[in-house]
């Protein structure tokens, strides 16, 4: 038996909401990006969800990009930590607040 | 006066409603809290508050020990690396019927190939500006040294 | 060049550009040149006129050019009429009137600047170089304004004229009296051209258009409203006709000094005299009248502003000649005869007389630049003296002087055969046959007939204390000789004022019934005219009845004999009065009102209170208000949007993790809207 | 050569180009690691760009994406991934313009900087990515290009290690940047899967035929669409998803901050164009979601235009004032979007995207300035800045065009583009009260925004310097960069007319 395509939707909001929650109250720069990377495979869990329910492979395709384009962007994330660590000797992303107003 | 209780159809009740509804209290029940929490707390700010938490042993140091900075250069390059193969699957998976719906090889195999090279070139980038270096000798020192 | 298509016509835009290049070569180069840039003028004006001549030539052949040269702007806004679109053009009108005023501009200032040769540079003037690049910028201005084919085209060169006039009456910008009295010129004219410039706006906004002539002109179009009809901008079509066609006329009246506008132009003698000469004969002075005869085609649609144009000439005409008559300085008296004589023009004009109008504008540019340069002789003569009462006596000791400024004086009083008569006396002529069937017109008919004997008086009060009986100072024992450059200018025009009349002999031709009333043909486009602009197409809208005394001829020979009766009993009062030895200043036995002419009707005064009284305190009050009222307004904006960003600002708090809320929220608060608005959670 | 006989794939060319370029650079780097020869790094990112213009332009000129006989029309690749037509090489001229600029600026600029080929090499991908970007077709392409512009742009901003401004901007940048292509990609997902299609044109086949079920996936949609017009907002720097560009511009090395306000965001202005104009067309899309979505893009251009320009008014600091603008400005920019569901919607789209050419130079030019202050070390602040025209009167001259053009000020070409948005605006909002109120947030916020230009001018001109400064240096490549951008602005003016007419028609070509 298959299951019906919103429960996947439904899953993938849950997820993606988590992610946000942990965008939202997380200061640790990695939690952010892990909250992050969370918010994208809840994109991934819909593409590959949908791409079932339309009978194509776009969406697994897509996915398959996604991935490896989140792969990319956590090595540059992780590159800007470290350099934020050197700078300011924390990885509270809340610390940096030489710029504002 | 009658009332006719019609059950409501649940399949014509517009799923993403419900969807909707989720995301709004997804959002609402976190911030709900932190104000809750705002408004309740009482505010009395304390150094060993923010302090490591060892057992109750008065803490020795950070909670974070610095790990050779190549180390994470390392796991970055096997982490792009490593993920840029989920782009080869696809294209497994296709070659064999492309070549079975003659279509010429170059077109077949030629796109992957230049992807590799690509590939190649970043990697020979990072070898030679030295990501790969776990330690270095005492020679290279001394010709990094201006 | 241009000439292969349309003739002798294409060189028509050399007529403004060579005094242009004279202009720029004189200011550019005229510090090297020899006599300080007078030879490019002199050239330039030369080169003017015969190309002018040749235009007029042209026209007697039976030629007429209308053409555009330069589209500079162009609009898509509707007119009042419903003309899609306006544009905005230079372009080139000859027709007879053009061609003839083109001749006598370039001529005028050709021989004044021939003559400056001989006033400016022998008298070692200073500032030589900007005298003359003024002196082409001026001719230029006005030879471009003199063949506008529009009224916007018309308006800019007319200003262009103006602003040269200004620079050139405070020539001496180092005395106290030159600068206040060009600033006086500048404003006063200034004054007017400002309703002039609402007029042409207003006109440009009622019929698309501001084109002289042709199908496509605005006298055209409101000739058409006027037959429709039609009510523009609330008004029917024959006020709003008169309304603007006023509108224009506040600028004729700043430019050719009429009541009240007239103050400036006796102040005016502090330029220059050739520069006097120039403004008063053929540039400044003239431009307003020229307006008028330009676009007399849409006056003529309005009998009201018509009569307005009569009265006003016909007072101001007296007016300036009672004025003239306790001038104790030459050129003073030569300042107020001018106003009179423009005001004869407005009323010929005013009439309907058109080729009367005109035919005294020809006329009187001779000899009025005749007079000016004369008087300019005269000056030289006395040593820069201007005061008559310092002269006398110098009929024998400058003959040359003194019958061309004779020949000139005898224009100006209207004495037969001299032009001036034949001239005046058609105005006078038109005017009181309108003027038995309408009684505003016979007043100003009146007005005009009495300042005849003025101008008689007037002129030979001045020529016979300069000229005659014994000298009364050093200099008048002992005048300073004048060379050719003032005497061939001299004599030409001298001789022009004398003969110009001829050129229409009305009464003759009416007595002798003889063909010979050539500037009326000349004007009907007998030879050459752009349709619509012609003496009869005027004459048939002019919604005036004559009326006659008797027959046709007796009215003329009545009106005739009256002005030419008059002027001289005005002369003979004068020689009465002062042609003896030892003349005295009979003007004090006029007691109080000698003193209210001496005073110029107290014309200054009134105005510096209307200035200084009136619209000082009203403009302290203006600025009071917006000094408190809309600065605190300005001020009220600007601090509140500085405060406003001050607060707008802080959303930027610097961490992070608040911009990552604000963000969600911002944007769940455009789901919610938009949610709201396309129904998602009905 | 016609263009012909090249190959399909060909049309690509500009980003291409560009692409190898960047391979080249790291080739360069490979070779000889840490080279510090900045001529030839900085001279083979010049020329690629330069090379990039050269063939878009020939493109345009040999009338590629245009319609008509003698004309190759639009290209397809790919089966439809990407499409070359005249708005994408209207938009990669735009960006190729910008990079050639920074790059010949960033030749002073780095003196004395480590990474020298990384950071032309990255600058030349990031440009690769928007000028992809113009060409994108399906929200494939468009996310790989999206990231292959944001991925280089957060280690650009971030790359004076030592510097705490530049990390901390970088830091900023990254996280509202991943947040953002986070819910662009959920966007994605979403409007897949009301449509069960990713390539553009096949998306608005599916919502005009309604196809399936995707019209009880109204709410789905309209959502997906939402995240959409987030992740545009990210890159275009628009509220709320501003939040990163005060920071990041004013922390970024000046050449980086005229890449980012410019390149960038005209890379984002297309992405914007491209996927609205051709994926959800506005009937079929409105009665699925059931409200109009350019409703979205008025209140953002409203808000955004407003918040820029009056954050911009005091601000102490010039660089965050120019990134304050700068958002301003995107905010006009957005009514070219905001106006399509009107009549001669197309004219506002094309007249705005006049604009962003325009942009592209003056506000280039402005952030270079900027970056041949920090060159020459005379600090930050508007103070800092009083009379710096006696000692530099050539390039406080180009500032001047700058800041008076980027005010809108006659006769600047600022001020003709604005204009002609304006104009065009008024015409398509004849019955529109939204495009009205629009209109009028326009010239408001114009008028602040003369308020603090002129600030500067008057600063670089009129006051007197706050101390006694030596010669100013001559850095070529930051004053040949400033003067370019200034002639450019200024030459643009008698060109304006052909220039505009080719906005429009590209404009109009998307939108039919």
């Amino acid at each position: 038996m298959t299951v019906d395509v919103q429960y996947y939707v439904l899953l993938s909001m849950a997820v993606f909401c988590i992610g946000l929650f942990g965008v939202l109250t997380r200061r640790n720069a990695l939690l952010f990006l892990m909250s992050v990377e969370l918010m994208l495979n809840a994109a991934n869990i819909n593409l590959i969800a949908f791409a079932f329910y339309h009978g194509n492979l776009t969406g697994q395709l897509f996915a398959l990009f996604t991935m490896a384009l989140a792969a990319a962007e956590v090595a540059v994330g992780l590159g800007i930590i470290l350099v934020l660590y050197r700078n300011f000797r924390d990885v509270d992303v809340t610390v940096p607040t030489t710029m504002r107003w | 006066m009658c009332v006719r209780f019609e059950p409501s159809n649940v399949t014509e009740m517009n799923d993403w409603i419900a969807i909707g509804a989720l995301a709004l209290v997804g959002v609402l029940i976190p911030f709900g809290m932190m104000a809750v929490s705002y408004l309740l707390r009482p505010t009395v700010p304390e150094t060993s508050k923010r302090a490591t938490y060892e057992s109750g042993e008065i803490p020795t140091g950070g909670t974070r020990i610095r790990f050779n900075i190549q180390y994470y250069m390392v796991a970055l390059l096997f982490v792009v690396f490593d993920i840029e193969t989920v782009l080869l699957f696809p294209w497994a998976v296709a070659y064999q019927d492309a070549l079975a719906a003659d279509i010429p090889l170059v077109r077949a195999l030629g796109p992957m190939l230049l992807f590799v090279a690509i590939l190649l070139v970043g990697l020979a980038w990072a070898w030679r500006t030295g990501a790969v270096q776990w330690a270095r000798t005492p020679r290279q020192l001394e010709s990094d040294r201006p | 060049m241009a000439a292969t298509a349309t003739g002798p016509f294409g060189f028509a835009p050399a007529i403004a550009v060579f005094p242009l290049v004279a202009f720029v070569i004189t200011l550019v180069f005229g510090r090297h040149l020899p006599k300080k840039g007078a030879l490019p003028g002199i050239l330039a004006t030369a080169g003017s006129l015969v190309v002018s001549v040749v235009m007029f030539a042209a026209v007697a052949g039976g030629g007429e050019h209308h053409t555009t040269l330069y589209e500079w702007t162009s609009g898509a806004a509707t007119s009042e009429t419903m003309v899609e679109g306006i544009e905005f053009t230079f372009g080139i009108l000859i027709d007879p009137l053009s061609a003839l005023m083109l001749v006598i501009v370039s001529l005028v200032a050709l021989l004044v600047h021939v003559f400056s040769l001989g006033y400016m540079n022998a008298e070692g003037e200073t500032g030589l170089r900007r005298y003359y690049a003024e002196l082409g910028l001026f001719t230029f201005s006005m030879l471009a304004f003199v063949f506008a084919d529009n009224l916007l085209m018309a308006f800019m060169f007319f200003e262009l004229v103006g602003l040269c006039s200004y620079l050139l009456i405070g020539f001496w910008f180092r005395t106290e009296s030159a600068p206040s009295a060009a600033k006086k010129a500048f404003l006063v004219t200034r004054f007017g051209d400002y309703f002039f410039l609402i007029g042409v706006v207003a006109i440009a906004a009622t019929f698309g258009t501001v084109g002289f002539a042709g199908e496509e002109s605005f006298v055209t179009a409101a000739e058409t409203a006027i037959d429709d009809g039609t009510t523009l901008f609330g008004f029917d079509a024959e006020t709003w006709v008169t309304i603007t066609g006023l509108l224009v006329l506040g600028g004729v009246l700043g430019k050719s000094a009429q009541f009240p506008f007239h103050t400036w132009l006796p102040d005016a003698m502090e330029g220059p005299t050739t520069v006097s000469a120039l403004i008063h004969a053929a540039t400044m002075v003239a431009a307003g009248v020229y307006l008028v005869a330009r676009m007399f085609g849409y006056y003529a649609l309005s009998p009201t502003a018509l009569a307005i144009i009569a009265f006003v000439g016909g007072f101001t005409a007296l007016f300036a000649a009672t004025m003239a008559v306790v001038k104790d300085d030459i050129k003073q008296v030569l300042a107020y005869s001018t106003i009179s004589q423009y005001g004869y023009m407005m009323l010929g004009l005013g009439v309907g007389g058109y080729v009367a109008g005109v035919f005294h504008l020809m006329n009187h540019a001779f000899f009025k630049a005749l007079l000016f340069l004369g008087a300019g002789a005269v000056i030289i003569l006395m040593h820069h003296e201007q005061d008559m009462w310092e002269m006398g006596g110098l009929k024998d000791k400058a003959p040359v002087t003194y019958y061309t400024f004779l020949a000139g004086a005898l224009a100006l009083a209207g004495i037969v055969p001299f032009s001036g008569f034949w001239s005046k006396d058609e105005v006078l002529f038109d005017a009181l046959a309108v003027g038995l069937e309408q009684p505003v017109i016979l007043a100003a008919y009146a007005m005009g007939l009495l300042a005849v004997f003025f101008t008689g008086f007037y002129t030979f009060r001045m020529v016979f204390l300069t000229f005659h009986g014994e000298p009364r100072s050093a200099a008048a024992e002992d005048p300073h000789s004048v060379g050719w450059a003032v005497k061939v200018p001299l004599l030409a025009l001298g001789t022009l004022a004398t003969v110009a009349g001829f050129a229409n002999l009305a009464p003759v031709a009416e007595l002798l019934h003889a063909d010979i009333t050539f500037l009326e043909f000349w004007l009907d486009g007998k030879y050459g005219a752009v349709e619509g602009l012609t003496y009869h197409a005027y004459h048939e809208t002019v919604a005036f009845e004559e009326g006659v005394i008797g027959s046709e001829t007796t009215t003329m020979l009545l009106s005739a004999g009256l002005s030419l009766g008059l002027a001289l009993a005005g002369a003979f009062t004068a020689h009465t009065l002062y042609n003896v030895p030892e003349p005295s200043r009979h003007t004090t036995k006029l007691g109080g009102a000698y003193r209210v002419l001496k005073s110029n009707y107290y014309q200054d005064e009134y105005q510096v209170w209307l200035a200084e009284g009136l619209t000082l305190p009203l403009a302290r009050a203006a600025d009071r208000f917006d000094q408190t009222v809309i600065d605190g307004v300005v001020n009220g904006t600007s601090t509140i949007s500085l405060f406003g960003s001050d607060r707008v600002k802080r959303i930027q708090t610097g961490i992070v993790t608040n911009y990552a809320a604000l963000l969600v929220g911002g944007f769940i608060g455009l789901l919610l809207v938009l949610g709201y608005l396309g129904g998602w959670f009905a | 050569m016609a263009v012909l006989e090249l190959p399909d794939w060909m049309a690509l060319a500009p980003a291409l180009i560009l692409a190898g370029t960047a391979l080249v650079l790291f080739l360069i780097d490979s070779i000889e690691p840490h080279s510090t020869n900045r001529t030839l790094l900085s001279g083979t990112a010049v020329a690629g760009s330069l090379s990039s213009l050269a063939v878009a332009v020939w493109f345009t000129v040999a009338g590629v994406g245009a319609t008509g006989i003698e004309n190759y029309g639009v290209i397809d690749i790919m089966n439809g991934q990407f499409v070359v037509d005249q708005l994408a090489l209207y938009f990669m001229i735009i960006i190729a313009v910008v990079t050639a600029l920074v790059t010949v600026a960033s030749y002073d600029y780095l003196q004395d900087h480590t990474y020298q080929a990384e950071y032309y090499s990255l600058v030349v991908l990031a440009a690769t990515g928007m000028s992809m970007m113009a060409a994108s077709n399906s929200l494939v392409t468009i996310f790989i290009a999206l990231e292959l512009t944001s991925l280089p742009s957060y280690a650009l901003v971030a790359i004076l290690k030592d510097n705490r401004g530049s990390v901390e901007a970088g830091l900023k940048y990254f996280l509202i940047g991943a947040l953002s292509s986070a819910i662009f990609v959920y966007g994605v997902s979403l409007v897949y899967g009301a449509t069960g299609s990713l390539q553009l044109t096949r998306i608005a086949t599916v919502l005009e035929s309604g196809d399936g079920a995707v019209g009880e996936m109204g709410g789905l949609l309209g959502l997906g669409i939402l995240m959409l017009i987030g992740g545009v907002a990210f890159k275009t720097a628009s509220v709320p998803f501003h939040f990163w560009a005060p920071e990041a511009y004013e922390g970024a090395p000046a050449p980086i901050s005229a890449f980012l306000s410019s390149a960038s965001k005209a890379a984002g202005f297309v992405l914007a164009f491209r996927v609205f104009t051709t994926a959800f067309p506005l009937e079929a899309t409105t009665g699925i979601i059931g409200v109009d979505w350019t409703l979205v893009f008025a209140i953002l251009a409203i808000v955004t235009m407003t918040l820029g320009n009056f954050a911009a008014a005091t601000q102490e600091n010039v660089k965050r004032m120019l990134a304050y603008s700068s958002i301003g400005h995107a905010g006009y920019v957005l009514i070219g979007l905001a106006a399509l569901s009107a009549d001669g919607g197309d004219l506002v789209m094309g007249a705005a995207m006049m604009h962003l050419l325009v942009y592209g130079f003056m506000n280039t030019g402005a952030f270079l300035f900027v970056g041949l202050a920090e060159y020459w070390g005379v600090g930050r602040t508007f103070e800092d800045y009083n009379g710096l025209a006696e000692r530099a009167p050539f390039a406080c001259g180009a500032m001047a065009v700058f800041m008076f053009s980027l005010a809108g000020v006659p006769p600047f070409s600022g001020f003709w583009s604005k204009y002609l948005l304006y104009t065009e605006l008024i015409n398509a909002a004849a019955d529109n009260t939204v495009l009205l109120v629009l209109a009028a947030a326009l010239v408001i916020n114009s008028a602040l925004s003369l308020y603090y230009y002129s600030r500067l001018v008057k600063a670089l001109w009129i006051e007197e310097p706050l101390l006694d400064r030596d010669r100013l240096a001559q850095p070529t490549g930051l004053y040949a960069a400033v003067i370019a951008a200034a002639v450019m602005t200024v030459v643009l003016l008698p060109a304006f007319g052909p220039v505009a007419d080719a906005a429009l028609e590209a404009a109009a070509a998307v939108v039919a």
